[in-house]
């Protein structure tokens, strides 16, 4: 997302001034190397190797790198909470000056949860679901406070819930009953309870929406610097570390790339992955539609003709007044509960050509609207034109022509591929069903299709998983060529993907689109890759549409107090 | 909850009505002749005609089913061979010819011993099973893991039938170190009952508990890999605390289950468990039902059956909503 | 073969009747029944039983060991005493076994002073009456037919019953009581087993304000030793000292032990463990009606303090055979050669060998009167293939193949595939039919049976052969009744003739004169006279197999300590 | 969870290493391929039981021990130790009909291979179609199912066994004729196929019912793919693994309940080799003689130890999270 945060170099200046040669680091890492065994009996995993850094107190160290880099292995050693069986743990870890690696478990008991705590990704799965949330915060104080009696230890917890912005009338919920945002400062609370020395968070706002992600960001700032405790942020988001950090540590393949302020890795990064890494980025800056970065290629030579889309004469898509309710869940016979309403009232317009960007936090109705239009979804109300025809009760013929017409490219690589088909199958059923063609055209086509997302034609009669997520996606994306539709819904087609391969991705998406003429419907909840993409932008909150315009006056100038807010989420 | 609740016990009489349906039409439409079997070899034609007009089989088999509803809700009265009628009181489930009395009468004599049975051979098979379940998952990959393991498959692998013989012999006969499985009343002598259940708990525990063993097992070693109980390590909870606490919380919900099914199953009578050990339970009551061609008898113990079937799986499914706020609270 | 087990099932061996004199006399018809040697009073007898009996109503009861249990609580007009394993017919109720006149179709019964209810009201020849009279009623066909069929004189129960349709109907004409005392027959045939009938336990008095109908098959009112004081059905039954009943009255019974308890329910083989062990009460119990199960025959021949608590005996007057329907297989050459097939030693080797029975040669049992043993065709106990075969050359026209219906239990199929064997060395194709075992009897006895081969155990209804040839091979009876479905109207004739014969020696006398001419047509196949194998605990006295009713008696036993 | 590559993101990366297969897989693991040595020896002593038998000279019909004297008792039991124990006689005689031990065991894995494999096939059959047509259809369909499995789940299933087998023999055997020997294995397989579908179709359902919410099926409905397509080549295809273990399973679970009903008296019949008859008898005279029910219960325990660890292996081999997906 965004990169240059005003003012992190400042702060880092003054951290290092206050704290870090004061007194000896916190946290000092020395040639660690980290490797697990395979259960089969193959070659053992390594997962980090020879990684060496110091945490002063009050200092916060981003850990950047892609997906199994070894990010989250690094956090878990430093806490000894590995499977001494299956992992080897070497090289040295000194948490306040006391030796983690090869420590009996019993002296590391006090380490966990009282030095050092740790804050996890999804704090659904890291709560446990079956106790309060204030118990399992008392219990944190009790186990580091022998002695400590149960009121004394609710007491703090609803404290420290209060401290979070979690009312104390609320101790006793579970989990579950709280909004993801809430969770996370359940854990970031927990994590404070015995003021640590040291704040573990892996990817702690990952699966938060924008918004949500800020607050919890900024809570923890304010929270580290009012305890004065070190931190190191695990996350392979830049734009997180940008705003956070005071250095940042870029790391592949298990193995350090390279080392520095957050501030001066940003501006001016030493090594080509990093330089791609931040390249791949997209900023709020970036000029739209431009060939973006990736690791391969740091300076993209290709360009894309400026777009312009005049007022057709004829929509390609209209959609007026829709709305889809879920039924709600049955209780008794005859008794249920209030249905959902997932879209309501919702008006879309898409020209031919057109790149439409829907955006809108979790649970918006981004995708409810998005499968309607492919006709997956049947509508409670509304109109929904397809070049003119009403596809909400379509005859045979018009599924027909719309199955053929309209395509999808999903979030998930893996998922929207049958991981039991090879890609040769998985491109062969739009062909049988929307081409005549026979066998052999239909497999000579498949190629084609592979070599024009940048695959090879070798490939075919491979099965998804021996494909990386970039690969998958772009099988994704052929398979949605195969029948050359004139509308490809794109549900969140980049989300999943790793920073650079998300720019291949979006290299190839415009590069399609400029070749073959296509609208697109591209949902996202990432307002800095629909400004790169999209021509135009609709936002919907709780399943309304609340802005639709051209691009560039929705991010000059949005009209909702709603867009104000996401937009500022970004920043 | 409440609602839960009251969906599920609608559910459940659903079920059993169906269950009676079907086991009604099922026995009813087979070939034996219940008015014959129950008049004895030397009646007539004439005499059997009599016979099934007593008993109500000449009615139409709706009429029959009917009356037999109407008689388990509120009891009714039957004809008796003889033309002389007996009451038989609510819950009515029929009457035996073959045993001269009310088919509830008869299941209640044979309840206790089943209950004793199940009740014993529950505890073992989940001190057993949930025990080596749980030391496997702790050792999971160690020498204690894997020899658990195939002592569990073998367990499983073991049929009752065999292994009854086997131990009976080594245990009761050849040494004496058991008592002989018998049935006594627990308030009559406790350590008689227990004495002479022993072998029979322990067998049908043993042999039931592999699958147990390896569900917790399983079960533990996934939740052992959820975040929230590497959280709980995270906090500085020792590692035995930690699955005490949190693992063992979190795989309970399938074995509750498993344990309301398994309960289920056994209460509706261990057949071959009570033929091997003679013990005179509802299984052994029901399979010579199934010899005698007792036709009320058999679908008594049919319904009775499917009665703690639907019941322990519904009170499974509620304790595991209990268990779990994420049910409960919804 | 050898004979194993105790000395018991030497008896079986014996080839005269077990029965000394056939009626007593007034005297030996007096009480008190004859000491057991080395008996003594007190303690409970467990009595296990892995069913039920099906019935205690004694008018239902028709079955050998419910027969012998109920001498416990019931009497008859006559009983059997036996004495060293030596049955005599001798008065019970009556002070003798009976009157005749009228060349039979008169009988005349006495009661004896003092004989009570276990209220201590005195039997009337009322009670004797009624309990007579309800053998007609409904629900009362799953006794013996002879009371309603000789009283009428009808041939046929149904046809007996619409002449008196029971106690509702009113009065039985054909019964005079002129007293309290005396009970005069009227049979408008002669009748010369009279005397074995009044021994049935459907010829007990039955005191009609007692008479509870169906809740009296559960708790009939005593009139013997004993009484029931609790009865909890299919789980137990506990009887006392019934302090009515004068040992002075009765010439059979005794009174030793303070209770018999009764436990139902539990499987055959477990309570046979319990008996042989001698623990939980097993060394005070005996059973009833269970058989030493076959798990256990090698512990009872190996171990000599087991094999001491096996009583043998043979099984009543039960004769087993191998059935041929007659009408399917009607050539005489080809029974014969089956007769010469038949692999009896085999069969009987699959079922336990010699201790389950002797070998038999005869249609009637050697229980009966007079019985004389013989063989018309003798043949090698392992059959003898060759023979069969050139006796099967003689036939007009070989069989195809036989079809054998058996008991589908694994006893009964391991016999087929001897018999399949057996008979296929002989060139005599025969295919096995399994049938359930509770249906057994109804589909082998149902007209038109399609089986030309099936066993059968079977007994005549008491010991004279009076019920044997006049039934079972009266080519005028059905199916059911004539299972050989045997047609000779020259036995029919004698049939008719010696059925004219009043006096019961001299009727059987001309009866085994008869099975002998049946025999040459070779109708059945005996194949054994069953024995009994039963337990009794370590501290149970004086059991013996019943001669005439096949089953421990309970009636004689004591607890040694 | 999102599915992440470990390949840095070129356009024609480096391929991980080819799916090396369940079969190979299960070679590879040393108990799996014991066992699988096992089933295959037990699957060709089956096939090859007349080879053998002939090879060894003895058949499993003849009845031995009464033929030739001094073998068996007057009783029936094996007159020499350990149930008759001898060159000729090498697992001993059968006591009463004096058969030979060793080929009647032979014999008896035909009989439970035969029963069990074909009740495997049906129930799979049957699961999957029910299974996969109730989960992806949904809806009305799928509650009517839910009740009706409930309902079959309900019913007490060996008491049904042991009361249906007789009503369905009697109902498709003129009770004249002589029941032919496939008809008793027709009965059995009917019976077991009646109840053993019910686990796997269930969870079929639950399988599909998630997979149809699958982005590929959906893509593949988007593109108009018939329910055929969706259900054969987009559904069918995922659950294989699924039936497979199943399957696997089953095999040992109905050889065990086959030998339960035999034992209980409604099994197979005479002469048909059976091992739970012969465990029957065993027990009878197990303390006489008891070699004669230690052959047949340790047969049936490797066997269907053999099955369950190959079932296991099985199911290590294909689970997705073994490996295969990343
Ligand atoms: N318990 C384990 N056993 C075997 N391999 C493991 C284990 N945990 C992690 N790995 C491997 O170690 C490598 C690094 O994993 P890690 O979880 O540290 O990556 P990460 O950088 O946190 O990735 P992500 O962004 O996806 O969370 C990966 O290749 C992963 O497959
Ligand atoms: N099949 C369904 N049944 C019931 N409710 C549903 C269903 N599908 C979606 N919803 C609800 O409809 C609302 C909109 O969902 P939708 O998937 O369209 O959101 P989204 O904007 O795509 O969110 P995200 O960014 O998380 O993908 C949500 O509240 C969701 O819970
Ligand atoms: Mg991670
Ligand atoms: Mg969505």
């Amino acid at each position: 997302m965004n990169s240059t945060v005003p003012g992190a170099g400042v702060r880092t200046a003054e951290v290092e001034s206050t704290a870090a040669e004061t007194v000896g680091p916190v946290l000092s890492v020395r040639d660690l190397t980290v490797s697990f065994a395979d259960p089969r009996g193959g070659a053992p995993v390594t997962a980090v190797q020879g990684l060496s850094f110091d945490l002063s107190p009050g200092e916060v160290l981003g850990l950047v790198g892609e997906s199994g880099s070894g990010k989250s292995t690094v956090g878990l050693a430093v806490l000894g909470l590995h499977d001494p069986r299956t992992t080897t743990v070497t090289g040295s870890i000194r948490l306040d000056g006391q030796e983690v690696v090869g420590t009996e478990e019993s002296a590391l008991r006090g380490v966990r949860g009282g030095k050092a705590a740790l804050v996890f990704q999804d704090a659904l799965t890291s709560l446990s679901p079956f106790h309060g949330v204030g118990a399992q915060l008392a219990e944190m104080y009790r186990l580091h406070h022998p002695g400590t009696g149960r009121a004394e230890a609710g007491r703090r917890a609803a404290e420290m819930l209060d401290r979070v912005g979690i009312p104390t009338a609320r101790t006793r919920d579970y989990p579950h009953q709280f909004s993801g945002g809430m969770r996370q400062r359940v854990m970031i609370a927990m994590a404070l309870m015995n003021d640590p020395r040291l704040l573990i968070a892996d990817e702690p706002t990952t699966a938060l929406d924008a918004r949500v992600q800020r607050q919890v960001l900024d809570l923890l700032g304010e929270l580290q610097r009012e305890h004065g405790t070190a931190v190191l942020l695990v996350s392979h988001d830049l734009g997180v570390v940008a705003g956070t950090t005071d250095r940042t540590l870029v790391l592949r393949g298990g193995v350090e790339v390279e080392s520095a302020p957050t501030a001066e890795l940003l501006a001016a990064p030493r090594e080509p992955y990093t330089r791609a890494l931040v390249g791949a980025a997209l900023r709020l800056d970036s000029v739209p539609g431009t060939a973006l970065p990736t690791v391969d290629e740091p300076a993209p030579s290709r360009t894309f003709r400026p777009r312009t889309v005049e007022r057709p004469e004829r929509w390609l898509v209209e959609v007026d007044d829709l709305s889809v309710r879920f039924p709600g869940r049955r209780r008794f016979p005859g008794l249920r509960a209030e249905p959902v309403r997932a879209v309501e009232g919702v008006g879309l317009r898409i020209a031919p050509g057109e790149t439409l960007g829907l955006v809108g936090e979790s649970g918006s109705g981004k995708s409810t609207t998005s499968r309607v239009l492919a006709g997956l979804q049947r509508p409670t109300g509304g109109r929904v034109l397809y070049d003119g025809q009403d596809v909400t009760r379509p005859d045979r013929e018009l599924r027909k022509r719309l199955s053929r017409e309209i395509q999808l490219v999903f979030q998930d690589p893996y998922a929207s591929l049958n991981p039991r088909r090879t890609v040769a199958q998985t491109l062969d059923t739009p062909l049988r069903l929307h081409t005549p063609l026979d066998r052999a055209e239909r497999r000579e086509r498949s190629a084609e299709l592979l070599e024009q997302v940048g695959l090879e034609a070798r490939h075919l009669d491979r099965y998804p998983h021996e494909f990386s997520g970039g690969q998958r996606q772009r099988i994704g994306i052929a398979r949605a060529l195969a029948p050359q539709p004139r509308l490809i819904i794109a549900d969140e087609p980049v989300s999943a993907l790793d920073v650079s391969v998300q720019a291949q991705v979006l290299n190839l998406l415009m590069e399609l689109r400029e070749r073959l003429g296509v609208a697109f419907l591209f949902v996202s909840h990432d307002l800095a890759v629909v400004r790169h993409f999209c021509d135009r932008v609709a936002v919907m909150h709780r399943g309304r549409l609340v802005e639709s315009t051209d691009r560039d006056q929705l991010f000059a100038a949005p009209h909702t107090e709603y867009t104000r807010e996401l937009l500022a989420a970004v920043h | 909850m409440l609602s839960f609740v009251l969906r599920r016990t609608a559910q459940a009489l659903a079920v059993l009505v169906a269950v009676s349906a079907a086991a009604f039409a099922l026995f009813y439409a087979a070939p034996a002749d219940p008015a014959r079997a129950a008049c004895g070899p030397r009646c007539d034609s004439g005499q059997v005609a009599a016979v099934r007009q007593s008993m109500g089989l000449d009615q139409p088999l709706l009429t029959q089913y009917t009356d037999y509803l109407a008689g388990v809700v509120a009891g009714r009265d039957i004809g008796d061979v003889d033309g002389s009628t007996i009451h038989c009181d609510a819950p009515c489930l029929g009457y035996s010819y073959r045993l001269h009395q009310p088919v509830s009468e008869a299941l209640a004599d044979h309840l206790p011993v089943t209950l004793s049975l199940t009740a014993g051979a529950l505890a073992v098979l989940l001190v057993f099973g949930l025990g080596t379940g749980f030391v496997s998952a702790l050792r999971h990959g160690r020498r204690t893991d894997r020899l658990l393991s195939g002592f569990t498959l073998v367990g499983a692998s073991l049929q009752i039938y065999f292994l009854g013989y086997v131990a009976q012999w080594l245990l009761v006969y050849s040494t004496g170190l058991l008592p002989l499985p018998s049935y006594t009343p627990p308030a009559d002598d406790l350590a008689a009952w227990a004495g002479g259940m022993l072998l029979p708990w322990f067998v049908l525990g043993f042999v039931n508990s592999a699958v147990f063993a390896r569900l917790s097992r399983s079960q533990l070693l996934e939740t052992m890999n959820e975040e929230y109980v590497r959280t709980a390590r995270g906090k500085g909870l020792g590692r035995l605390r930690a699955h005490l606490k949190y693992t063992s919380r979190g795989a309970a919900g399938p074995l509750v289950q498993l344990i309301g099914l398994e309960a289920g199953v056994l209460l509706g009578g261990a057949v071959i468990t009570e033929t091997v050990f003679g013990l005179n339970g509802v299984g052994r009551f029901a399979a010579e039902a199934v010899a005698g061609q007792d036709l009320p008898a058999v679908v008594g113990a049919v319904l009775l059956a499917a009665c703690f079937m639907v019941l322990f799986v519904a009170l499974a499914d509620l304790a595991v909503a209990w268990l779990d706020p994420r049910v409960r609270l919804n | 073969g050898s004979t194993t087990g105790s000395g018991g099932a030497g008896a079986s061996a014996k080839e005269t009747s077990p029965l000394t004199a056939v009626l007593g006399s007034e005297q030996e018809s007096a009480g008190p029944a004859p000491a057991v040697p080395g008996a003594r009073a007190g303690g409970t007898v467990n009595v296990y039983n892995s069913v039920e009996f099906r019935h205690l109503d004694p008018q239902k009861v028709y079955a050998g060991a419910t027969y012998n249990a109920s001498l416990l609580w019931g009497r008859q007009l006559t009983q059997y005493q036996v004495v060293d394993g030596k049955a005599k017919l001798v008065g019970d109720l009556a002070t003798d076994t009976g009157t005749p006149a009228d060349g039979g179709r008169t009988w005349t019964y006495k009661l004896k002073q003092g004989v009570a209810w276990e209220d201590g009201q005195p039997i009337t020849a009322q009670d004797v009456k009624y309990g007579i009279e309800r053998t007609f009623g409904k629900g009362y066909e799953v006794g013996p037919p002879y009371w309603p069929q000789w009283l009428t004189g009808e041939a046929g129960y149904e046809a007996a019953r619409t002449k008196y349709a029971g106690p509702q109907a009113g009065d039985l004409d054909a019964i005079e009581t002129p007293d309290e005392r005396t009970i005069v027959f009227h049979f408008p045939q002669p009748q010369a087993d009279v005397p074995y009938m009044a021994a049935q336990s459907s010829s007990s008095p039955v005191r009609r304000d007692k008479d509870t109908g169906t809740d009296y098959d559960r708790l009939p009112f005593a009139t013997g030793p004993y009484k029931i004081v609790e009865h909890v059905q299919n789980t137990r039954m506990v009887l006392e000292r019934n302090p009515a009943w004068k040992p002075e009255t009765d010439p059979i019974r005794s009174q030793y032990p303070e209770k018999f308890v009764f436990t139902y329910g539990k499987e055959a083989l477990n309570l046979n463990q319990e008996i042989l062990s001698g623990r939980d009460g097993g060394a005070n119990a005996t059973t009833a009606a269970d058989t030493l199960s076959a798990e256990l025959y090698q512990t009872t021949d190996t171990d000599p303090k087991a094999k001491e608590l096996v009583v043998s005996g043979r099984q009543g007057a039960f004769v087993t055979q191998l059935m041929i329907n007659n009408q399917r297989v009607s050539d005489v050459e080809v029974r014969k050669a089956l007769h010469l097939a038949y692999p009896r030693q085999q069969a009987r080797q699959v079922q336990g060998g010699a201790r389950t029975g002797e070998l038999a040669t005869t249609l009637s049992s050697p229980a009966l009167i007079d019985w004389q043993k013989y063989d018309l065709y003798p043949v090698k106990p392992e059959g003898d293939p060759e023979a069969a075969k050139a006796q099967l050359a003689k036939a007009k026209q070989a069989p195809g193949s036989l079809t054998y219906a058996y008991r589908n239990t694994p006893t009964g199929q391991r016999v087929a595939q001897v018999l399949v064997e057996g008979f296929g060395k002989a060139g005599i194709t025969v295919v096995p039919k399994p049938i359930d075992p509770k249906a057994f009897l109804d589909e082998v006895h149902r007209d038109g049976a399609p089986y030309d081969l099936f066993e059968e155990t079977s007994s005549v209804d008491w010991p004279t052969p009076s019920t044997l040839i006049p039934f079972s091979f009266d080519g005028r009876a059905g199916s059911d009744i004539n299972s050989a479905l045997y047609r000779n109207p020259e036995v029919d004739k004698e049939i008719d003739r010696i059925n004219q014969i009043g006096e019961p020696r001299a009727k059987a006398k001309e009866l085994y004169a008869l099975e002998q001419t049946v025999m040459k047509d070779m109708p059945v196949l005996p194949f054994a006279y069953p024995t009994v194998n039963q337990l009794r605990g370590s501290n149970v006295g004086g059991a013996f197999i019943h001669p005439i009713y096949g089953t421990v008696s309970l009636a004689w036993l004591y607890l040694k300590s | 969870m999102a599915v992440v590559d470990t390949v840095p993101g070129t356009a024609a990366g480096p391929v991980p290493a080819a799916d090396p297969g369940p079969l190979r897989r299960i070679l590879r693991d040393r108990v799996g391929a014991s066992a699988l040595a096992v089933v295959v020896l037990f699957l060709l002593l089956a096939l090859g039981a007349p080879l053998v038998a002939a090879l060894y000279g003895k058949n499993p019909v003849d009845h031995y021990g009464q033929n030739a004297p001094g073998l068996l008792s007057d009783s029936g039991l094996p007159m020499l130790p350990n149930g008759g124990i001898s060159g000729d006689f090498w697992f001993g005689l059968e006591p009463g009909l004096g058969r030979d031990v060793f080929t009647q065991l032979l014999y008896g894995i035909r009989t439970s291979l035969l029963i069990a494999f074909a009740a495997a096939v049906v129930t799979t059959t049957l699961g999957v179609l029910v299974g996969v047509a109730v989960g992806y259809l949904g809806g009305i369909t799928d509650r009517l199912f839910g009740f009706l499995a409930n309902v079959l789940l309900a019913f007490p299933t060996l008491l049904l066994l042991l009361a249906l087998s007789p009503v369905i023999q009697s109902r498709l055997v003129d009770p004249g004729t002589a029941e032919p020997e496939w008809m008793q294995f027709l009965v059995l397989i009917l019976v077991f196929s009646a109840f053993g579908w019910i686990p796997l179709a269930l969870s079929l359902r639950a399988t599909v019912r998630s997979l149809r919410e699958r982005d590929f099926v959906q893509s593949a409905r988007a593109q108009g793919a018939s329910r055929f397509h969706v259900v054969v080549h987009e559904l069918l295809p995922n659950v294989r693994s699924q039936l497979l273990v199943h399957a696997t399973m089953a095999v040992p679970t109905f050889v065990a309940s086959e030998a339960a009903l035999s034992f209980l008296g409604v099994g197979v019949t005479e002469p048909v080799p059976d091992w739970g008859r012969m465990i029957a008898r065993g027990s009878e005279v197990f303390q006489a003689d008891p070699t004669y029910m230690v052959f047949p219960g340790v047969a049936l325990l490797l066997f269907v130890i053999a099955f369950n660890l190959l079932g296991d292996a099985v199911r290590d081999a294909l689970d997705p999270r073994a490996g295969t997906a990343r």
